[in-house]
Parts: structure tokens; C-alpha cells; sequence
């Protein structure tokens, strides 16, 4: 069993309440869910929608088939309307035109009858609910979640009734059997793990679409006593959350490719100051303003040479909303450990999609802050940039009686004084460079899917992680003998895994989300290897597993 | 005296300003009796910014135009240390002039000290935001063509609640001032008049000496427009001392759990103390 | 002949006049000069030098070897001794304590006694002067250029003949005879290419050791009608630049590297308007503040990837001053032609070495608009991001009537106007990536020196093209067979007669301005070649021509 | 009217000032008769900034907070131009703090149209730098904890030559305050209250309509006193109009070359031109 169901019409119409109240049903209901949104950057008008898939097995993809479209609009029905299953049910307000396949549905019409047009989407909630036979206690209990008014409440009710009369439960669905899964979007499983993480300061300049994990830091601030800051603009950010981190606490900051942008001589900063601090970059398709609302991959060069200047960082790609979790909570133990900024890059399309998940285990994230022991050191004793053979020098916060802790953007000496010559400079950028040794024994190798003696390898990074696998599994279905490496650490970059399979494989090709197929490039560049092929997209819309194994079967046919 | 040493050597010229505000920040310090472990000054870049490089203290060197935010963040974690942004004028209101309006908005509890030479020192004397208009440097040779900063009427007008002014060459002002900032509940602006020997001819120690003019010591510092008037004052005679003293509540304070019990930097983390969390995703 | 002599001391002892004396009497007198600057960031005190090549034939680079100190304290002296040729002078004032070999004389008590301590540099060019038997009238000439007083003026004339007056003429000199070059350092140079190239607007925001163009470019800003603005922070230096262009004429803007990260955004802002600017970071030692009077070539891949996002720009780094001058104003031809920023990658070390040149050839340079005509377009038949074969839309500056100009930072339509679809997302990326096709054909080969069928191939870009031809040169001269690659255009990649030396040659070693070997990397990426060897150095200090073939001779034995 | 054409459709809400903007600028210019291959409006990123999308002219989108910027980079390059910058309060006082002093200060020549709807209106909501003290919103649930921000006061205070204040409802005066503006010489910055319907519920159209109240059309524009006391007031009486005018020496006359003759995108090119400068190398 596996249906998608999609809500589409004007910004402005409660797409995003509806598509929602559908979600948690459905989750609450036992299914496994996958919704994805497709949003213009504006806030009334234009042409939205949401895509609810859900199903009785796990599921890693939005799909282009449709088994519902609920229309707000003429214009979106005709947009979608071909992606209609062969049985699939288009349904749309009397108001909208009639059209084959369509059944037009007195939705306003009862809706004023009611004495309310806004409930307008409740009646067509009832009939979707009815038509898949789902479960309207569970559909109740959202609506008062919702409607907080009693009045609106009871009328949402009838009005959800009134809908379900309109029809009969047509849609084999069997009944949903996972009751313990969360719903989550990215953006709040990162905010999650780094919340897990011990994370005390969060700032962030508003930016589509980092925003959320600002407004779900700022919602829980008091109860998790986190300073969450909106702050004058992004060069700011960073230079705060680095104040932070220096006086002790774990700091992070987050944006979209034109605010992290701002970033770049603070990551720089951060490079020379040893100071922790985890950013992220929730990526959206430049350059510039670009699309703010959609989804790219198209920053990855970008944020691995971020700052002027030579450092160590580490980037991590974030995969799915697990891996948001878990990763986030890592970057700051990473951070600490290393005394280097740890680098998230995420995208619209993970930050934004609702997935059910295990719910996250927080008993599994350790909180490593590797901080020196201020009693270990006699008055004047303290150096902020000792010398050492793993390059990370013990690390002190104010506070210390009797040693102050001192850093510098200059290039320094140990004790975090400007010195010029030519021989500390040596010194230092070794001390800070080695670092970079343990860092690579640090590195997570990719994940894999598919078969084992692979003839086709394919690779691909971050958010694709899901659609990938499930376009490895159908190709393998097909009879294909297929691969996939999914990268999250990006750098340091893992070649054992890739060389390995590569020398399997008859053909290796990395799909990516971008124009220009960095990922690709740094293959090139760290392992020597060229891809055979290179699947990119870059209009703004996340590949779909049905879109990869198509792409893949041209290419190679 | 071995607390807050100031270091021998500097790379500061002979007659400069800088080492006088640096004995009143010493002093002050030590005449407050703030132990240094609880005490961090912030740095951006230029001469003034130089500062921390001498005198024995925790300290954050930051980038240029960025001693503000460092300091907000570093203040936000601890609010138990005492918090001194201390910089140039084109470090302040130049690069960083989008953090000073924010951080006066913001009424954060730090001392803000600028070291105020009305010339971009460090990077060999182009025109800083407190220029006067027409004067001519390597850069401006045709003469600044941009009307100056008023950073303190700009800071009363913005609503900041301590506003001063002083001059390297009154030493016994400036630390009363300094002690005063630091004391403050808020956010303090110290605008320090501060001759630049090498690259401003114009505005010398002679020049600041014949014009600085403090104020009256009971003068009504809560009196904002008497306040604002003295700001504004630049001419034959340049009002010093503290304009307008009246606290209001901090950022900080706002947060509420910041304050209490231990400094946000020594609490505790517990991992399994954010899983309620999870509830709002079930 | 063959010469280096060294001025060292504290900033503020004159060190600057003196060195810039000196090599303009060099000059005059018909030498090649190569003058190199070593400088801390202060206004006083410290330790700082200059050292001036002369030579009867052309010289490239600094040496390690000097034939003349002069020193005015003891540290400098003490720090540099050893590198005094077997028959070198070192000279000092009597104040400075003995020391072996060192020729004390009586600097300040002649100063003193003609009146003005200030005159004591003097009376050392004199004895200097003496030494090498040079030309008094064309010291008269200078001093008379530097003090417009006078009496300071006359005064100075007499220490110097009271400084010759100590001494005989002791080494051999043969009189130069190039009389037509210039002598100038590397960010004159590029000020005069911008200039050249019709140049209008430049702003910028000080930073060393970028600063100096804006200097020079402020001082002729009257006579060349040039609008030069110092601006409020870098931020603003971009966005100025780009809307200056917008408006019709030539802009640019420049910084280092930590002024350049905060243009990331704009950056990026100019691939996505398409509007041509050129911008040059001249480069110091990073991260943040790091070494700011020092030079680094460890900016390369962040300018690579600079802005977020996707778009064609072009990357230019500069080799030598006369490079400096053509480049940059063909930057601003391949901006204009294509519609992207062209980056300038210069460094400190270029940026402040003066050397002699043959005089630019203003005659060479030729300014290509590639505006479009107004007058071919009726009313409301003009697009800004018309879909051409070539990815280059027809461009036109507003003023055209009956016809509005509209750039957009969000993606847009061929009018300009935003459209956030996934076709028309792919055709504006499609159109614009094509440019790259374009700008592939203009890149030009890098620069090559030394044997024809080579053994061994060293690479290198940037300034380091100097030292790595003197380098070369040296080793031939040794027996062994050396060709070495300099790139000036990095961006896009010249791979060719990379591929066709590799093959020939046994091994492959990249020298580089750095701790990581960016270039290297961007080889293996680019062209999937592998140095057997990287010579790398990150101290601030420019490779010497001596030190390269040193360090080979090391690597390779 | 065929000139500044509206396009039918905008991204704008009904209810929101925005539209009510546009035709006022639309009037102005048409009124002006200013002929549109000479105006050029450059806008930042937000709803306001949305405006040069909807209307027929020469425009510059760029980045958020940086329209300022891109807007003085034009005019220096061709004064011949009307140019107008026109975007959101986040664009100008947030994002663009820095760039708006700095406009002021240079009293470069430029039509600054600021929609303060006192809320970022495109990213959802979040508290802008004029929103008050305490109000709510989805990124400030405990209440905005900084002081806002003053922009005519603080424009004063730097030296602006013209401030005004609108009202999105008010259209004729709305007019009349941009026709002055466009017409001034020198900076012009005219603060625009909006309302926004969907995210500011507390500064809605009638909040805005009961305060409002339009200065005396015979003040004295000259009276620096009266127009910065107007500017500060802020409570149940806001006064709207053109709280201050008078002249000064602009940035881009200063440049001397620049106005004269054809402006400097017209002027051509020669590298020869440029060959004598080699003489200082020789
Ligand atoms: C982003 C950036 N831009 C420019 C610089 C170069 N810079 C260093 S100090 C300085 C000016 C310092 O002036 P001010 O803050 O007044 O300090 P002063 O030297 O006069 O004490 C500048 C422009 C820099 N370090 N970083
Ligand atoms: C560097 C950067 N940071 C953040 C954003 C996201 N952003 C776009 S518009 C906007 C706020 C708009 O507010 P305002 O300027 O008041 O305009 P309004 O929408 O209210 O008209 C923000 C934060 C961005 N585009 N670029
Ligand atoms: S250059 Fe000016 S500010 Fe810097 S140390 Fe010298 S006198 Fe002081
Ligand atoms: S969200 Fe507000 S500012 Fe934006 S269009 Fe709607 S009402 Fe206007
Ligand atoms: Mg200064
Ligand atoms: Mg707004």
C-alpha cells in the first residue's frame, strides 16, 4: 500500500494547515509518511502545493505519480492533473471548471452553508478521509490541537462530517500499523540535536529556509534555557556565536547560502581563534536570491573553501531527518574536540519535507567538550595556543584565576600574542594544520544501498540520500546490479569505500542536485576519479526516485 | 599593583593617545577591584584594538568592525563577566556601524570604550567616519567629501542609557568615567578623544586640549535633553565628561533564566533533558 | 652585476624614503631594479627591510645573498649578518655596538652637526652611494623630488656628500644603460591597467596591502575623471561596483582577503544580474587578520568558489607588474564580453615589490564594450536575459527610451521579472552556464620557461613567476632539464600543455605560496594530475629564487 | 497614461499598503514628468522591495539590505539619473544599517522611499528594527527585547538635508512628500508607514489612521528643532509630512568632473588617454 496525495492552490488558501492536519492524521494512524512542499516566495497568491505520501512500509521519497489531487484552483489541477493515476480521484470546488476526471465538490457551498467559508477545507478533508476509509477520531483530536476556539472547533467537525457524507470509502487501505514514529522535518530534527547536544546560544538573521530552526529554537528557549538572538544581519551572527563559544558555551549559527555568505571572514576567524562553533547552511538554489523557496545543492564548493585563509574544518552533509539529529549533535562534540567550526549543509527540501522517523534516541548523544582543567595550571601557566602533537591546545574559558585566556586573529604565539616572524608563523600553522591528521580519522564513511558486486555505482550526497535509495532498490528490482554510495561527511573526504567499489563497478555515476556536479569535481580532486555520467538537476525541484531511475536508464541505454 | 600588567613594549608611536586610555582602563580596573578572571575586553583591529595585546587580562581579538558582537556573545554566555568592547573609531562606526545601532538598541550590559583619533590609524591615516568634512588625507585628497558621525547624539537618540565623553589627555576623568561605564547596568558608550601623533594633523593634542571643557560634576546626568545638547557640542568648546546616566532594563536580563544560579557557561548538560521535546512530533 | 642591498630598522627611521631613493637613483642611472619591502604592522618600531636587486641584466626576484647591509639598530643587523657575501659591507651608525665585519661610521654626529638628526639617512646614501661609485646628480635629482623645503633640500645635499666623503669607490660597477623602464610595484601597475581600460568607478575599503591602489587611484581621480569613493565597509564596496557597471561604466573594486569574504554575496549577486565587474584581492598570510603586511598565495579556492550558488567568472592571478598591467585591463574586457566578475588574484609581494619594466604600451590595450545598440530595439522589445546560443544576452545600459533595463537578484525571465518555475529556472542556469563555453576559449596557456623537452616540470602561478624563471634558469645552468609552468589564468583551467609536458617530463613538482597546495589540488581536479612533489611555503615570506632551487635540489636528491 | 505602467498582477496581499505605495510613486513620477529612461529605482529584498517587479522602469533588484549601495554606485556613474532606492524597514535599518548612515552622511543624491510596515513582511513576520518594544511575534515569543530604532531622528541627527514622513493611507500627501523628494537635492529619505495585514496586527490601517496626523503645510521645513521633535514624536499623535528641508552640498557635486558636460557612463574611453601617468614611474 503506498499513496500520494496531493493539496494544491493559492499561498494564503491553508494549504499548509490542511496538508499538516492530513500528515498527522495519517502518522497518528499508523502509516508511514513523507510530505514534501512546493512553495512560492510569497505570502498570498501563486501557485502551491503539498505531496503526502504515505504507506505500510518505509518509505524515502516523494514519487510523480498521484493517487488524489485536492485543487484550491483551476491552474494547479492542470498543472498536476497528468501525474493523476490511472484510478486516481482529482477532486476540486464546484467553482473550478469542470474537466475529465475531475469530480467537482459543493466544498464552499457547505462550507457557507455552515456559516463559515474557512472551513472550507475541512469538508474536503472529511471526503479524503472517508474515501480512504481513515480514522476520524484521530482527525478530531488534530482539529482541537488546532482550533483552540471551541465554536471553530465544532464547526470544523461538521464541516468534516458534512464531507465525509459526500462520498464512500472507495481506497484499499490496510491499516496503519506504526504507532511510535515522530513526524519531523529537518530544520527541527537539527534543531533537536543540537538542543540534545547542549547547545546554549543560538542567533540567526531570518532567512528562507533556515528560518524554522530559529522559530523552533526561540519557541523552546526558556524551558531549555538556550539564548536563541535574532541579530542585526549574518556578518554579526557568527562573530557573536564565536563570543559565545569563547566564554563557554556551545554556539551555533545557521542561514541560507546569501546569509552564510556574510559568514565567510568569520569563518575565518574561527579558523584562527581555535573557537568552536557549528554553522549551517540550509542551502536553496542560487545565485544570489535565486529561488528562496526551492531546493539545491548548489553550495558545496562554496562552503568547503569557506574563509580566506588555510584551516581545518569539517562539513557534513546532512542526509535525512535522522541523520539531522544525530549529526548536528556530533558536529559539536567534533567542534569541541578539534577547536575548528564544523560546517552542517542542508537543504530546502530536507529542511522542509515531514518524514515519520524512530523517535530520536537522546540517551545515544554524549556530550564531549574536551576542555582543560583550569587546576592544572599555576598562575601565568595557561597557553591558549600551545604547541602540541595533535595541534588542538588545551582549551580554557574565562574564568580562570590567575590565567587569562587570550586569542587573536593575528597570527599569534602560544600564549595568543601578535608575532610576526617567519618562524612562529611555521609553528603556528602547523599546530593548526595537524589538526587536520585527527580529523580524518574522525570521517564516517558513506552510506551504502543496493547490491554487493555492484556493475553500476552510483553516488550522490546529503538530501538525496532518500530518493536514492529507493531508486537503488527499484533499479535493482529491475534487474539492474546497482550500488549507491551517499555521502555525509564531506570533508574530510572518504576515498576507501569509493575506490573500492569503484574498481567493481563498470560504470560509476553521481547524481546531484546542482548544475554543475561539484560533488564530482572534489571526487576528481581527492580521489582521482571521473564519473562516467553525471545525473544533475537544478530547477529547483528535488529528484524523485522515479525521476533518478529514469534519468539512469537513458544515460545508460 | 601585579594584577591587569600592562606589558613594556608597545607598538604604539610616542606621544599617541593610545597608552594614556590604556593606564585609565588599568587603573579603573583595579581601583573597582574587578578580578581579572571575571573581566574580558574585546578587540576588533586597528591601534586602539591593539590594546589587549597589552594589558595581562582574558581577551577576544577579533576582526575588524566586530568587537560589538564578539562582546554580546561572550556577555550573553556569562553574564557574571564584565564585559569591555574596546576599539577604534573606524573599527566602531565605520566597518561595524550596523552592530554600534545594535547594540545600543539592544541596552547589552557592556562598557563600550572607542578610542576615538577621528582617522583610520593602523591602516596609515584615511578618513574614519569622525573626520571632519574637507580635511585631507592619502585617500581623500580632494578632502572628505561625507558630513562626520555623531556617535554620541546617534547613541542618545538610538536610547542608550550611559553616555560619556573623554579625552586620553584627562587622565583623572577618564578613569572616573571608565569606572562609572563599568559600573553601569547596560550598555555604556565612552567616546575617548584620542590624538593621533602620525596621520592627524588636525585634530592634535593641542587642538582637543584647548576645546575639551568638562562638565559641571553635578550636572543633571538624567536630563536627556541637556544630555543631547552636550553631544552635539563640537566646536570651541567640546563638552567631556558623562552626558546622561539612567539605567533600563538589559538585554540580558530579558532572558530571564540568563541571570540566577550559575552563569549559562557552567550549567550543566544533559543530553536526556531535551527528549520531552520530542512530545510536539508525536 | 649583480648586487642586493638591504635597508633594515624600525618603521618610522625612514627606511621607506631612503629604500625608494635609492632605487629610483638605480634606476636613473640605467640599472635593472627589483625592490622588495619586508614590513610589520605598525606605524613604529619593529623590525622591517627593504632590499634592492641591481643588476646590468634582467632579474626576477629577490636573492637570499646581500652584498650590502645597512642597518639602523643592532636586532635587524644581527638578524640578517649572515646573509652578507664573503666581500659584502655592512654598514651602521658608531651607536650600534662592533660586530664582526660591520663598518661603523659616524651617521649621526655628521647629522647632528650639519643640525637636523633627520639627515642622517643621508649621509649614509652618500657613503653608499660612494661604495658603488653611482651617479651623484641623479641623487641630487631625487632629494631635490622628496624635500620641496629648500633648506632640507640643501641640507640633505650636503650629508650626502659629507656620507661620500667617508669613503672610496670600492665596487665594481659597470654603468647600466637601460634608460626607458619604469619602476613600479604590482599594484601601480594594476592601478594603471584599470585605468587604461576605461576604468570610471573604483571604491574600496583600506586593507593592507590592497590600499594602495586606492591610494594611486584617488590621487589621479581628478585628471582622469575617475570616481574613486572609500567606502563603508566592503560589503558596500561590491554592491557599489556592481551598481555603478549597472548604470554604464567600467567599475572595479579590491581588497584582501578578509575585505574580499565580505563580498562573497555580491559576489554572487554579479553572476545572477549578470553584470561585469572586476575585483582583486590582493592576498596576505590567513586566516582573519593573520599576517597583514606579509604575502600568501592561500586564497586560491576561495576565490575559486566564491559567491554561493552557481555562475561562469573568471579567475586571473597576476604574475608580475607588467602582467599586473595588461591583465587587468583585459579583465575588464572578458567582464564586459561575458557579463561576469573577473577576479585579479595578486598578492603582497607583488603588490609592493618595485621593479624596472619596459614602459606599458598604452597602444596595446584596446576597450571592448560589447554593449548593444538602443536604437535597434522598438519600444518594449528589449530583454535584459534574452536566451541567446552564446549565454550572453544583448546588454544595455538604462537611458534607452521607450525601453527599461531591469536587473533582478531572484531568478527571472528574459525581461528581468521574477519567475520562480522549473523551466524557466533551467533555461536562465542553461543560458548563463553557457558563458562558460565562451570564456573557455579565452583562456590564455600558462607561461613557460626553460627546456624544451624537460626531465623535470615545475609548476607554479602567480607572482611566484618571477622567482621560479630565475629559479629555472639556475637549474638549467646546473645540468639538469627543467621546464616550469606559471598560470595566470586559474580560472577556467588551461589543461594542455599541462598534459602534453606531464607526459613528457619524469616528475612533476608544484611550488607554491601556502600550506596546503590549493593550486596542486585544483591540477588533480582539473587535469587528474598528481605532483610527485609540492613545494610549499606559508611563512609570509616570498619563495627566493635561490630557496626554490635549494629546496628541489633537497626533494630531489 | 502610458509611462511607469502597473503591471495587473502583485505578489502583495490585499489590505497591504504596498499597492498604495506604488501608485504614488507612479503619480509622482508621471506628475514630475520625469521621462523613464532617466529614473532608475533600485530596491533590496522583501515585499516592498517587490515594487520595481510591478512597475514599467528601469530597476536594480539586488540584495537584501543593499539597495542603498547599489543605488549611490549608479548615480555616481551617471548623475543625470533619478534614482530612487525603495525597499522594506529590514532592508534599510537592518540588514542595510550600516549603508543607510553612511547614505546620509554622504548626502548623496538619491530618493530614499523606506515602506516601514515595522515587521519583515516576506520571511514571515520576525520583528524589524521599528518594531516596539515587547510586541510578539514567531521568532520573538517572549516579546522584542531591543529599543527600536528612530529613522528620522537618527537621519537628522547625521545630517539628512530632507526627511519626511508618510503614510501608505495618505495618498495625496504621500504624493506631494515624493515629488519634493525626487525633486530635492541631495539625500531624501521619506519613512513610509504601511500596514502589513497578515503579520503586524498590532500597527494595523486604523492603528496607523488614528495617530496619524499631517503637519501644518506652512512649518518651517528650515526649523531643525521643530522637525526633530517631530520626528521623535511616537505615540497617539505621529506627525506625517516633510518634517525638514534644506540643502547642502551634495556628495556627487563634490567630485567636480562628474556633473558638466555628459555624465560619466557617456564619456568616451581612450586608454592613450591615460599613457602620461607612466611620466611618475620614470
Ligand atoms: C574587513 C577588514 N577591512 C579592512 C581592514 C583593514 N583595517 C585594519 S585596521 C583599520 C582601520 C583602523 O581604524 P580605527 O578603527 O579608527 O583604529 P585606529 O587604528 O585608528 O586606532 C582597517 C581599515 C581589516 N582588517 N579588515
Ligand atoms: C542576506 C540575506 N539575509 C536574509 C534574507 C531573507 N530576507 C528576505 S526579505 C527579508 C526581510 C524583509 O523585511 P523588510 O525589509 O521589512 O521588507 P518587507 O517584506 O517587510 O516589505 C529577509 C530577512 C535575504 N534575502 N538575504
Ligand atoms: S599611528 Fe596614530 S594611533 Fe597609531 S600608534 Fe601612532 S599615534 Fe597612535
Ligand atoms: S505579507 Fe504584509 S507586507 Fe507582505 S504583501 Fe502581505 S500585507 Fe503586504
Ligand atoms: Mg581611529
Ligand atoms: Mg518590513
Amino acid at each position: 500500500m503506498d499513496y500520494s496525495i496531493f493539496i494544491g492552490g493559492a499561498a494564503g488558501q491553508g494549504l499548509d494547515t490542511l496538508s499538516h492536519i492530513l500528515s498527522k492524521i495519517l502518522q497518528r494512524s499508523g502509516f508511514y509518511v513523507y510530505t514534501t512542499s512546493d512553495y512560492l516566495s510569497r505570502v498570498r497568491g501563486g501557485q502551491n502545493f503539498f505531496q503526502i505520501r504515505f504507506a505500510d512500509h518505509l518509505i524515502h521519497s516523494a514519487t510523480s505519480r498521484l493517487d488524489c489531487i485536492y485543487a484550491l484552483n483551476h491552474e494547479v489541477l492542470l498543472q498536476h492533473i497528468d501525474r493523476l493515476q490511472e484510478n486516481g480521484l482529482a477532486l476540486a470546488d464546484e467553482e473550478v471548471p469542470a474537466l475529465d476526471r475531475l469530480t467537482r465538490l459543493p466544498l464552499r457551498a457547505i462550507a457557507e452553508e455552515l456559516g463559515n467559508v474557512r472551513v472550507f477545507n475541512s469538508v474536503g478533508l472529511g471526503y479524503i478521509l472517508k474515501v480512504f476509509g481513515l480514522d476520524f477520531d484521530r482527525a478530531q483530536e488534530m482539529l482541537q490541537q488546532i482550533f483552540v476556539d471551541e465554536t471553530m472547533f465544532e464547526l470544523n467537525v461538521q464541516a468534516l462530517h458534512k464531507g465525509a457524507a459526500l462520498t464512500e470509502s472507495s481506497v484499499p487501505v490496510v491499516p496503519g500499523k506504526q504507532r511510535k514514529h515522530i513526524l519531523i522535518n529537518g530544520n527541527n530534527a537539527t534543531a533537536l540535536g543540537a538542543i540534545a547536544a547542549g547547545c546554549r546560544y543560538y542567533c540567526g538573521y531570518p532567512m528562507t529556509p533556515s528560518s524554522s530552526i530559529l522559530v523552533f529554537m526561540d519557541a523552546v528557549s526558556q524551558e531549555m534555557e538556550i539564548v536563541v538572538d535574532q541579530v542585526e544581519d549574518e556578518v554579526a551572527a557568527l562573530n557573536m556565536a564565536l563570543g559565545a563559544s569563547y566564554a563557554g558555551v556551545r554556539a551555533m549559527t545557521g542561514s541560507s547560502g546569501g546569509g552564510f555568505a556574510l559568514m565567510q571572514e568569520a569563518m575565518s576567524l574561527a579558523g584562527i581563534i581555535e573557537t568552536p562553533v557549528v554553522v549551517i547552511n540550509v542551502q536553496r538554489p542560487g545565485p544570489a536570491t535565486g529561488l528562496p523557496t526551492y531546493t539545491e545543492q548548489g553550495d558545496l564548493r562554496f562552503v568547503l573553501h569557506a574563509g580566506h585563509g588555510e584551516f581545518p574544518k569539517m562539513v557534513i552533509a546532512l542526509r535525512d531527518g535522522e541523520d539531522a539529529f544525530y549529526q548536528t549533535a556530533r558536529a559539536f562534540n567534533i567542534a569541541d574536540k578539534y577547536q575548528i567550526p564544523v560546517i552542517l549543509l542542508s537543504d530546502q527540501y530536507l529542511a522542509d519535507t515531514e518524514v515519520t522517523l524512530p523517535p530520536f534516541d537522546f540517551s545515544k548523544i554524549s556530550i564531549e567538550r574536551h576542555l582543560a582543567d583550569a587546576q592544572a595550571y599555576g598562575p601565568g601557566t595557561y597557553y591558549r595556543y600551545q604547541v602540541t602533537e595533535s595541534g588542538v591546545s588545551p582549551r580554557l574559558i574565562p574564568g580562570a584565576r590567575g590565567n587569562s585566556v587570550i586569542v587573536d586573529s593575528d597570527e599569534h604565539d602560544e600564549k595568543g600574542r601578535i608575532d610576526e616572524s617567519a618562524d612562529n608563523r611555521r609553528t603556528q600553522v602547523d599546530k593548526r594544520m595537524r589538526k587536520a591528521q585527527g580529523l580524518a580519522q574522525e570521517v564516517q564513511p558513506p552510506w551504502e544501498f543496493g547490491a554487493d558486486a555492484p556493475e553500476l555505482l552510483l553516488v550522490c550526497w546529503g538530501s538525496l540520500a532518500g530518493p536514492m535509495r529507493e531508486a537503488c532498490d527499484q533499479l535493482n528490482a529491475q534487474g539492474l546490479v546497482v550500488r549507491a554510495l551517499v555521502y555525509g561527511d564531506i570533508w574530510p573526504f572518504h576515498t576507501e569505500r569509493l575506490h573500492a567499489l569503484h574498481a567493481q563497478a563498470k560504470k560509476l555515476v553521481v547524481v546531484e542536485q546542482n548544475a554543475t556536479g561539484q560533488f564530482e569535481g572534489l571526487m576528481r580532486q581527492e580521489a582521482l576519479i571521473r564519473a562516467d555520467e553525471k545525473l544533475l538537476k537544478y530547477d529547483g525541484r528535488q529528484w524523485k526516485s522515479d525521476e533518478i531511475v529514469a534519468a539512469l536508464k537513458e544515460v545508460l541505454s | 599593583m601585579t594584577v591587569y600588567q600592562l606589558t613594556e613594549e608597545t607598538a604604539w608611536c610616542p606621544g599617541c593617545g593610545n597608552p594614556m586610555i590604556r593606564r585609565a582602563v588599568q587603573q579603573a580596573l583595579n581601583e573597582l577591584g574587578l578580578p581579572p578572571e571575571q573581566v574580558v575586553m574585546v578587540a576588533g583591529i586597528g591601534q586602539a584594538a591593539k590594546m589587549p595585546q597589552y594589558i595581562e587580562m582574558n581577551s577576544f581579538t577579533g576582526l575588524h568592525g566586530r568587537s560589538l558582537p564578539a562582546a554580546i556573545g561572550i556577555k550573553l554566555a556569562n553574564t557574571e563577566l564584565t564585559v569591555i568592547a574596546q576599539s577604534g573609531d573606524g573599527d566602531n562606526y565605520g566597518e561595524g556601524g550596523n552592530h554600534f545601532i545594535s547594540a545600543i538598541r539592544r541596552n547589552i550590559d557592556i562598557a563600550h570604550f572607542v578610542h576615538d583619533n577621528q582617522v583610520y590609524g593602523l591602516t596609515k591615516g584615511q578618513a574614519s567616519p569622525t573626520t571632519a568634512q574637507g580635511q585631507i588625507t592619502s585617500v581623500q585628497s580632494g578632502g572628505v567629501k561625507a558630513m562626520p558621525f555623531h556617535p554620541l547624539a546617534m547613541a542618545l537618540v538610538t536610547g542608550a542609557g550611559f553616555v560619556a565623553r573623554g579625552f586620553s589627555g584627562d587622565h583623572e576623568q577618564l578613569v572616573t568615567i571608565m569606572k562609572a561605564a563599568l559600573q553601569f547596568k547596560g550598555y555604556a558608550l565612552v567616546d575617548i578623544l584620542q590624538p593621533c601623533v602620525v596621520w592627524n594633523k588636525i585634530n592634535t593634542f593641542q587642538w582637543y586640549k584647548k576645546r575639551v571643557q568638562p562638565l559641571d560634576d553635578n550636572h543633571d546626568t538624567s536630563n536627556w535633553d541637556f544630555a543631547f545638547a552636550a553631544a552635539r557640542q563640537w566646536g570651541e568648546v567640546i563638552p567631556t565628561g558623562i552626558l546622561y546616566q539612567v539605567e533600563k532594563p538589559t538585554y540580558d536580563e530579558q532572558y530571564g533564566f540568563i541571570t540566577g544560579s550559575a552563569p549559562l557557561a557552567a550549567r550543566e548538560l544533559a543530553p536526556q533533558q531535551a527528549e520531552p521535546l520530542l512530545q510536539r512530533f508525536y
